[in-house]
């Protein structure tokens, strides 16, 4: 029964994936779909993995120290990751979506552009 | 135990990355590997003794049994190649001594000379075929560096060249074993022949064949040797001596072993296909040898000839021309190692490379004019010098057989090998002087030492036919009849 | 038997210590002591003539390459008796020459040296009995005389000529090598005498014939036969004394002796006389008729020593019928020829080595031998005029001289085969008379012009650079000796007949019994038979002719330069080098692609055109392992990125889709549970991306390439070629009954090993030499980067290698 | 605006521990599960990379002060050298042994000499990888 | 499933060798890294897909998957990693001397 | 019923892939290929550990790990690459 | 406090070792602990600091927030991405925090990253400014201004 519940965990976290992926797709910009990478990603990544984790603890009794590692690294790494990206994005010149509203940094970074 | 047959590859991987530490110490590294080089000389001779006496010597990595584990095979096949590299290096060695740079010993030249020998002893010692890709990458990773050590344009533009083909060669080699592997489930060589002798060679296993046959023959540079030339005509003189004499032999010595032990049940496919390749590396070996101007490359061209020939005996594949064959392997190492070292110190002494651009040096150096003579001589398999008596056997084998055409190739091959030499000989060598007394660079004792040593070489290989004989009488019957291969690595435990 | 072996040895010795002792007599004349070696050998080997004569023969062994039947055999017989003499005794007299001919300025101790070489080797070529030492001296003969040819090698010509003598020698040579090797392939031996013995059984062998015809072609190269016969003009770039010694005397007759010696091997077959005795004859019409047109005195020798070598090949050729007959009365009359062919090849060692040792005084003493600028020299140089005339007239054919008595037997042997009943010479045998005959008018008419156009007419002291002046008295010696013998032995042939020709008849026909029975007594006046009338009409049409030079010269303008045999030399070589140079620039481009190019193909046709045609192909889908949907997915995955990386526009786009590839690849690892591979593949994968995003930093990105569409066609079609020779020789492997794979034994890695990761126990244990081998490889990598980038050339450096 | 690296360094330094803890792991136990010398080795490299990565050269060689090449070589010489015990010890090349001792706090342990030859590659590979992204770097 | 990854081994082929036949050296190099890819692929497959369980014999029970084209490879891996890792260096400092990545710049002044 | 849900979560992260592959082709920016990368290694993750479940084993757990920390650093240097040119840095800034 | 950590370990050693087994045990060790735990929550106040598994909690409670952030920003974005037509208006806004250090401010950052709709972007050089992304910027612009207070406050409890 639990198991099915894990199985059904990593079934949200696949449909969670395919949103995400679809995101990246269609969301305007970079910056935008940074957040799809970042978040709705990382999640489904977070529940397929506690999907994994309780599926071995129940069936098989094991309590993976090497899964929960890789949540707790997932879990630590994805937001900076997305951080530096963007980061990179902008000091890279890639354009804001055209109807995107402030841009506060612009004026700070690329002074010359106005 | 039989563990000293480890030490040709052992000793110079160890020794080379103890250099490493000794980086900045270049007395002591240059002491210490020549020392190397000349031990290794000296075991390999008391292994290829040992064999005499006792027959092929094994050795099993781990004690695991073959065809489990990875093993050494060493016969006398192995151990002439083995010898005369390690003879064959430590002269380079002596040459480098005097030419190659701080620079470049600082470096780590040194290590990068060692390892390339490791490779290239453990090619020839490996009875594990997937080992053999291994010791071949590290041969190749150490030539690759040695080519474009000191990075100079010339060196950097080539070696691309050769490295990608090498990658290439590479793939088709692992291509190959994973069919190998496919289709008779194991690497150990002899295995492999005993599984390819039971099943029968059908067309499939000689479909396999012919991919190792175009593996081997890259490196070989049989027929595809089109990265030889630009490759061998870029490195410093020491490393293009090192690459002529040996190489290009790592590759013949897997031909010789595959066609001979593994894939010998269709001669009529594989062993016609390596005919015609080798006819026509002679053909073209010929045309580029009297092609350039260049000394490289007409030294380039000269190897490729020599691969030809060399091919011939295997093609022909009798007793005897397979004795021919190892005797002109044997006499080409040296001589070949002679003509690059000779070739690179006409370079130095006059910083020309071409021909017609050189000439009377003779009257400056008369000892190294005649060195140059002795190499034609050799070359062209002129007796009593070292290449006769391969060309005979070569042709005896040949006549046996039937292979007319290839004897005629091979022997007609000798004429152009001659008379590229001689241009370079009359062009250069003689003719007026047009270095005066002043301009003269003194040819360092370093550098006509090692030149001199080859050519006592090759005058007494030639005149001492006899006293290797027995060893290469017995490396052609052991090549001639796998089931004693077969036997000494899968028959009982010695 | 010490002294054969002595006389071949020591030669050797004293050219090792030529350049040391003559460091330490700089001001002695070297050849003083040079000369001591022939001489010494010479009264040696006269020592053994009687015995020789006796039909005693001296044979010894010396061991040097036992297990290939090659071994260092001497052997003393008549027939190498006669050579050893000449070697000797010319020999001898050469060096005296050399000695006033070669100011001590020149460098003497290679002179010598090369000299003695020669010497050596030519007298290893006659002693040996095994074939390959044969060979060994007959190259050395070649070298030595490339480097004589080549002494004054600052000039060109010399190179060139000397290039050319080589090449032609050794490349005969090596054929001649091929032939006793298909000898030993018959008969098992290496030893003439062996062969000699056992021939009788291999002569419907197929490889008799070629044996014979590349043995002839060593013989023909070394002996300056049409039309390898281009090379002896060249090579009269060698100081005078050498060409008297090898180039007239002795090392052409190496192949003389070669015929001669295999007579008894080949002699009697019919392909053996018709090239032997025509090949000869062609020569020997060649050579006269090119003799007569030459202005250069040197040059009119060397011709005629082509069209004499001809005569002697001729008569060995002729000869050699008799032992198609046996031995028997008639046959006898045939054997003349072959001692006609030895004794005129005595006498024209004589003869011409006086000749040349004239020119070359001439050439020495007035600084020409154009005999367009000379003329007259009689009254100033009366020495040199006589032998200059005795020697003429030797060759000429004119009675008093050792000539007459031989051209007479040659003549008498060419009218005599036509009577022989086989080898259709009823019909074609009366080529031989006439061509012998016209050979021998030309022959007349140059003699006459050394005589008249050098020695007689008028002076013209305007056109040489030197006062006209008596050569030195030591120079004459040598010269005059050689006429002593010219005029000797035209009046006692017999002498020379019993003790030297008649134990050379035995060698050559061992089986015809007491050789005396060959020898006949030698006159000079013989009754009116046709040679006479032939030798008659040849002083008759020649003295016309040569009055006549002027009217008829113009006939050799006909012949175009364009077409001699030596146009045909350089031209070949000229035409090789540039077309070589053509050729292989071309497909050695020096582009990697064009060289991958030829790989793949090479592979195609080869494994793919194999593979097909041997029908190796086969596959079966049944024994697939199942498929899951993701898979399919992650296949197209896989399919999708490797294409896209085809078309993308930046580096960075194509690494970044090989990252997928790699991780995808990482994923299948998993799915074929190979866990440790998976691992590895990953990081590598990653640590491989940090690599080309690192090496970028210093490349430009890529640009469009301006590739032509057709090379695109090309690419894709290899590419698409090569995918599917591996997809179906993978299929085929997959449906190959396989056998079992040994790794069964390494489930037990755990009682073996102590491992449980099976993988792992192989990499550290049951193939830990791989893992240690493969860390090397990483090493040299990792050293070699760093080497790479830290040791660069310096400019200066650059420029010197690379241009 | 100067780029403020401090969230990718504050977060570096966590896991840098946790991938170097992890490396050792796998070199460790790589005997009976995945792992093993030359992924352990390249598990290890990674966490020096990603120093490199998120911190500059002058400074990680600061903390680090190792010549990456001599570590290679030492591991290359560590590799190697088993093998050679070998042949003290009388039997064939690289032949490896193994045994279980009682070993305090660890209980049941198994040593093996393949350890000793892993931890020779684990050190090549963190060596070479090392070396080859620092030369890089480091060219101007 | 072999037959399938062999179908993908071929389509990685001749990807790799229409980049290697490039002019641009990143593409050769690129082609390597894919040739790598599918050679490793080819050496699993050729010794058979799915055929046991993973070779941890404290993880599952026998049959085992063939355990030794997994040692290979891995062996092959890490050389392939060392030469791309030599080539991509050797490629910039190319650039670096000679100031061109395209092959056909490469070719050399050839003799005469 | 588990395994058939696995697998089509598989199936689905396997599309989640293939839509991530899409970006990278179609970029446009390098920093959106980056973001799809990381994407396609993340949902590899998830694979991974659902394909150790239906394998029943713990085999490619470590894995998984691995995958974490190499999408991060891959990622760290393309932005790296992306923002500066320079991936490591001889000196700081500062 | 890691001396209290230390003094932990050290009870459990010693509990381990009071125990006298024939082989030393892991659980042994884990029950000391366990023990140590009780003893130093009652005697924390000697040490002049906090409990340090009181930390612990508030590192549980940190952790909890960002599952649920990360959880409810996954939903909104969902929802944006699946919506039929995208009503967004992305841009860059600025917030200025009072953490200081490192591990504060990088913790922070992260927070706010997985805040629904926002990405930091950049801090500047000081190390107190962060530029942030937001998928919908007036949404977002709240969303955080609304939850930082409780993050700071959050994050405060675990480092000072
Ligand atoms: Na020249
Ligand atoms: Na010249």
């Amino acid at each position: 029964m639990i198991e099915l519940g894990a199985a059904l965990l990593i079934l949200l976290g696949s449909i969670m994936s395919v949103v995400s992926a679809f995101g990246i797709i269609r969301l305007p910009d970079v910056y935008t779909r940074s957040h799809a990478a970042t978040k709705s990603s990382t999640l489904a990544v977070l529940l397929s993995l506690t999907g994994a984790f309780v599926y071995f603890w129940v069936h098989e009794g094991f309590i993976s120290v090497r899964l929960l590692l890789g949540i707790v690294f997932v879990f630590l790494t994805a937001p900076v990751a997305g951080h530096l990206i963007t980061r990179a994005a902008y000091r890279g010149r890639v354009k804001l979506t055209d109807n995107s509203a402030d841009d506060e940094l612009k004026d700070l970074l690329f002074p010359e552009d106005k | 135990m039989n563990n000293i047959i480890v030490l040709p590859l052992i000793i110079p991987i160890i020794v080379g990355v103890i250099l490493v530490f000794l980086r900045p110490y270049v007395k002591t590294q240059r002491v210490i590997s020549l020392v190397t080089m000349i031990s290794l000389a000296g075991i390999s001779l008391y292994i290829l003794n040992k064999v005499q006496a006792e027959g092929i010597i094994r050795l099993d990595f781990g004690g695991w049994v073959p065809p489990f584990g990875i093993l050494f095979v060493a016969d006398s096949f192995a151990m002439l190649f083995v010898l005369t590299a390690s003879i064959v290096t430590a002269i380079c060695l002596i040459y480098a001594f005097s030419s190659i740079g701080e620079s470049h010993e600082k470096m780590f030249f040194y290590p990068f000379v060692l390892f390339l020998v490791a490779g290239v002893n453990g090619s020839f010692l490996t009875g594990d075929l997937f080992n053999l890709f291994v010791c071949f990458e590290v041969m190749l990773l150490a030539s690759y560096v040695l080519i474009t050590l000191g990075g100079k344009k010339a060196q950097l533009r080539e070696s691309i060249k050769y490295v990608i083909i090498n990658v290439l060669s590479s793939w088709f080699f692992l291509v190959a074993l994973a069919y190998l592997y496919g289709t008779i489930g194991t690497l150990n060589m002899a295995h492999v022949s005993e599984r390819v002798a039971e099943a029968g060679q059908g067309p499939l296993l000689t479909t396999i064949s012919i991919l190792f046959l175009i593996v081997f023959s890259l490196k070989a540079g049989l027929l595809l040797f089109f990265w030889l030339p630009g490759s061998y005509s870029v490195p410093p003189t020491a490393v293009a001596a090192l690459f002529g004499a040996l190489l290009t032999k790592v590759g013949i010595y897997a031909l010789f072993r595959t066609f001979t032990l593994i894939f010998y049940h269709e001669p009529s496919i594989t062993h016609t296909l390596i005919g015609i390749m080798a006819g026509v590396t002679l053909v073209v070996g010929c045309i580029g040898a009297i092609a350039y101007k260049d000394v490289r490359l007409i030294a380039s061209y000269n190897v490729v000839i020599a691969v030809g020939f060399i091919l011939v005996g295997l093609a022909v594949a009798t007793q005897t021309s397979l004795e021919g064959s190892i005797y002109y392997v044997i006499h080409d190492m040296i001589a070949k190692a002679m003509l690059f070292l000779i070739v690179g110190t006409m370079i130095v002494l006059t910083g020309k490379t071409k021909i017609d651009e050189i000439s009377g040096l003779i009257r400056n150096y008369p000892l190294f004019g005649w060195m140059v003579f002795v190499v034609t001589c050799s070359l062209a398999g002129i007796p009593p010098l070292s290449g006769f008596v391969g060309k005979v056997l070569v042709g005896q084998g040949a006549i046996e057989s039937g292979s007319y055409v290839l004897l005629a190739l091979a022997f007609l091959s000798s004429i152009v090998v001659l008379y590229s030499l001689l241009r370079i000989f009359l062009n250069s060598i003689f003719g007026e002087t047009i270095i005066s007394t002043e301009d003269e660079v003194p040819l360092k004792k370093g550098m006509i030492i090692p030149i001199v040593l080859l050519g006592v070489g090759t005058a007494s290989l030639g005149l001492g036919a006899e006293f290797i004989s027995e060893y290469v009488s017995d490396a052609a019957y052991v090549l001639s009849k796998p089931s004693v291969y077969i036997e000494a690595v899968l028959g009982g435990n010695k | 038997m010490f002294s054969v072996t002595f006389a071949i040895i020591l030669p050797f010795i004293i050219a090792a210590f030529v350049p040391f002792i003559y460091r330490r007599f700089k001001y002695m004349h070297i050849g003083w002591l040079v000369m001591l070696v022939p001489i010494t050998l010479f009264v040696m080997l006269a020592m053994l003539i009687p015995s020789v004569a006796g039909g005693k023969t001296y044979i010894h062994t010396y061991n040097w390459i036992p297990s290939l039947n090659i071994n260092f055999t001497t052997y003393l017989d008549g027939l190498s008796m006669i050579l050893g003499l000449l070697i000797t005794g010319v020999g001898s007299l050469v060096i005296l020459y050399s000695i006033y001919y070669l100011s001590t300025k020149e460098s003497l101790q290679h002179f010598y040296c090369y000299l003695l070489l020669f010497m050596g080797a030519m007298l290893g070529v006659v002693f040996s009995d095994n074939l390959m030492v044969l060979y060994v001296f007959w190259e050395l003969t070649s070298v030595s005389s490339f480097l004589l040819i080549a002494f004054w090698n600052h000039r060109k010509a010399s190179r060139l000529g000397a290039q050319k003598a080589m090449l032609i020698t050794v490349g005969g040579g090596i054929a001649m090598l091929i032939g006793f090797i298909m000898l030993h392939n018959m008969t098992g031996s290496f030893s003439i005498r062996e062969i000699i013995a056992s021939i009788g059984d291999f002569t419907d062998h197929a490889l008799f014939i070629p044996a014979m015809i590349l043995i002839l072609l060593g013989a023909f190269t070394k002996s300056a036969q049409f039309p390898f016969h281009i090379w002896l003009p060249d090579a009269m770039e060698a100081p005078t004394p050498v060409s008297a010694y090898l180039h007239s005397a002795t090392m052409v007759k190496a192949g003389i002796y070669l015929v001669a010696r295999f007579t008894p091997v080949f002699g009697g077959d019919q392909i053996w006389f018709w090239t032997v005795s025509g090949v000869g004859m062609i020569t020997l019409f060649w050579g006269s008729f090119n003799a007569v047109r030459q202005t250069d005195l040197k040059a009119l020798l060397a011709f005629s020593t082509v069209s004499q070598l001809g005569l002697i090949m001729s008569l060995l050729g002729l000869g050699s019928i008799a032992l198609q007959f046996g031995y028997s009365e008639d046959s006898i009359l045939y054997t003349q020829a072959t001692f006609a062919a030895l004794f005129h090849l005595i006498n024209h060692s004589t003869f011409k080595g006086a000749l040349f040792m004239v020119v070359g005084i001439v050439d020495h003493e007035l600084g020409t031998r154009d005999i367009r600028r000379l003329g007259g020299l009689m009254t100033f140089m009366p020495f040199t005029f006589t032998v200059g005339v005795i020697g003429s007239l030797s060759m000429a054919g004119m009675p008093l001289f050792n000539g007459f008595l031989s051209k007479e037997m040659f003549f008498a042997a060419t009218v005599q085969i036509m009577n022989a009943e086989v080898f259709s010479l009823q019909s074609f045998g009366i080529v031989f008379p006439i061509v012998a005959w016209v050979a021998s008018v030309l022959t007349f008419v140059y003699c006459m012009i050394i005589i008249f156009k050098t020695f007689l007419g008028p002076v013209q002291p305007e056109k040489l650079d030197k006062p006209l002046h008596e050569a030195p008295m030591g120079m004459l010696i040598s010269p005059l000796i050689l006429s002593v013998f010219v005029v000797g032995i035209f009046f006692f042939p017999n002498l020379l007949g019993a003790y030297i020709l008649k134990p050379a008849m035995g060698s050559i026909y061992p089986t015809f019994g007491d050789p005396a029975n060959l020898t006949p007594d030698i006159y000079a006046w013989h009754g009116v038979k046709p040679e006479l009338l032939m030798t008659i009409g040849v002083i008759l049409v020649g003295g016309l002719l040569y009055r006549l030079l002027k009217k008829w010269k113009p006939v050799y303008g006909l012949l175009s330069s364009r077409y001699t045999f030596n146009a045909l030399y350089n031209n070949f070589l000229s035409l090789a080098e540039s077309k070589s140079t053509v050729l292989t620039n071309k497909y050695m481009s020096g582009l990697l692609r064009d060289y991958l190019v030829y790989i793949y193909i090479f592979f195609i046709l080869t494994v793919g055109g194999f593979f097909f045609y041997s029908g190796a192909f086969s596959s079966a889908l049944s024994m697939d392992a199942p498929i899951q949907t993701f898979e399919v997915i992650l296949v197209g995955v896989m399919v999708i990125a490797a294409i896209a990386m085809l078309f993308s526009k930046s580096r960075m786009t194509a690494t970044l889709l090989n990252g997928v590839l790699g991780y995808s690849i990482a994923i299948f690892f998993v799915i074929f549970r190979a866990p440790d591979l998976a691992l590895t593949q990953l990081v590598v994968e990653s640590v491989t991306t940090v690599l080309f995003l690192l090496a970028f930093s210093y490349l430009p990105d890529w640009k469009k390439e301006a590739v032509s569409s057709k090379t695109k066609l090309i690419n894709a079609v290899i590419s698409i070629s090569v995918g599917a020779v591996v997809v179906l020789v993978a299929l085929a492997v997959l449906n190959y009954e396989r056998f079992e794979s040994i790794s069964t034994f390494f489930e037990d890695a755990y009682e073996l090993a102590g491992g449980a990761n099976i993988v792992n126990a192989i990499l550290g244990d049951f193939r830990g030499f791989d893992t240690m081998l493969e860390v090397v490889v990483l090493f040299i990598a990792g050293l070699g980067v760093y080497t790479m980038i830290k040791l660069r050339a310096k400019k200066e450096d650059e420029n010197i290698e690379n241009k | 605006m100067k780029i403020n690296d401090v969230i990718l360094r504050t977060v570096t330094r966590i896991v840098v521990f946790i991938i170097l803890t992890f490396g050792v792991y796998l070199f460790l136990s790589g005997h009976n599960t995945p792992g093993g010398g030359f992924i352990g080795g390249l598990v290890l490299a990674s966490a020096i990379v990603l120093l490199y990565l998120s911190n500059d050269i002058e400074t990680v060689q600061r903390s680090l002060p190792l010549d990456f090449k001599l570590v290679a070589a030492f591991g290359v010489l560590l590799a190697t050298v088993t093998g050679f015990g070998s042949l003290i010890f009388g039997v064939p090349f690289m032949s490896q042994t193994f045994a279980y001792f009682d070993l305090p706090v660890f209980g049941k342990t198994e040593l093996t000499t393949v350890t000793i030859f892993e931890a020779g590659v684990a050190l090549a590979v963190v060596g070479v990888v090392v070396t080859i992204i620092l030369s890089i770097s480091e060219d101007e | 499933m072999e037959t399938l990854i062999v179908l993908l081994i071929g389509i990685l082929v001749a990807v790799a060798t229409y980049l290697i036949l490039s002019r641009n050296i990143i593409r050769v190099i690129l082609g390597t890294a894919v040739l790598s890819h599918a050679v490793h692929l080819l050496i699993l497959t050729m010794g058979g897909l799915k055929t046991g369980n993973v070779p941890l014999l404290k993880e599952a029970d026998a049959p085992y998957t063939d355990a030794l084209p997994q040692a290979l490879i891995l062996t092959a891996i890490v050389i392939s990693f060392a030469v791309t890792a030599f080539i991509l260096v050797l490629a910039y400092r190319a650039y670096q001397d000679i100031g061109a990545d395209d092959l056909d710049a490469l070719r050399g002044t050839s003799d005469e | 019923m588990v395994e058939k849900i696995l697998l089509t979560a598989l199936a689905l992260f396997a599309i989640s892939i293939v839509i991530a592959l899409v970006r990278i082709i179609i970029g446009p920016s390098m920093p959106d290929r980056a973001v799809a990368l990381d994407m396609i290694g993340v949902n590899l993750i998830s694979m991974i550990a659902v394909i150790s479940i239906v394998l029943k084993t713990k085999a490619f757990l470590e894995a998984i790990l691995i995958l974490g920390i190499l999408a991060f650093i891959s990622t760290i240097a393309i932005s790296k690459y992306v923002e500066r040119g320079i991936i490591v840095e001889l000196k700081s800034d500062d | 406090m890691p001396a209290q950590f230390l003094l932990n370990l050290f009870i459990a050693f010693l509990w381990m070792l009071l125990q006298d087994e024939d082989e030393l045990k892991i659980t042994t060790f884990f029950g000391g602990f366990l023990v140590g735990i009780v003893i130093i929550f009652l005697m924390h106040r000697f040490f002049g600091t906090q409990f340090y598994l009181r930390r612990l909690y508030s590192l549980i409670k940190l952790i909890f927030i960002f599952i649920t952030e990360l959880a409810a920003s996954s939903v909104l974005i969902s929802r944006q991405i699946l919506s039929p037509k995208l009503r967004i208006k992305p841009g860059i806004f600025t917030y200025k925090t009072e953490l200081r250090g490192d591990w504060e401010i990088t913790t922070l950052a992260m927070l706010l990253t997985l805040t629904p709709g926002s990405v930091v972007m950049e801090v500047n050089p000081a190390g107190d400014m962060f530029y942030i992304h937001a998928m919908d910027i007036e949404q977002s612009k709240a969303d955080v201004l609304r939850s930082i207070t409780k993050f700071e406050k959050a994050i405060m409890e675990v480092t000072r």
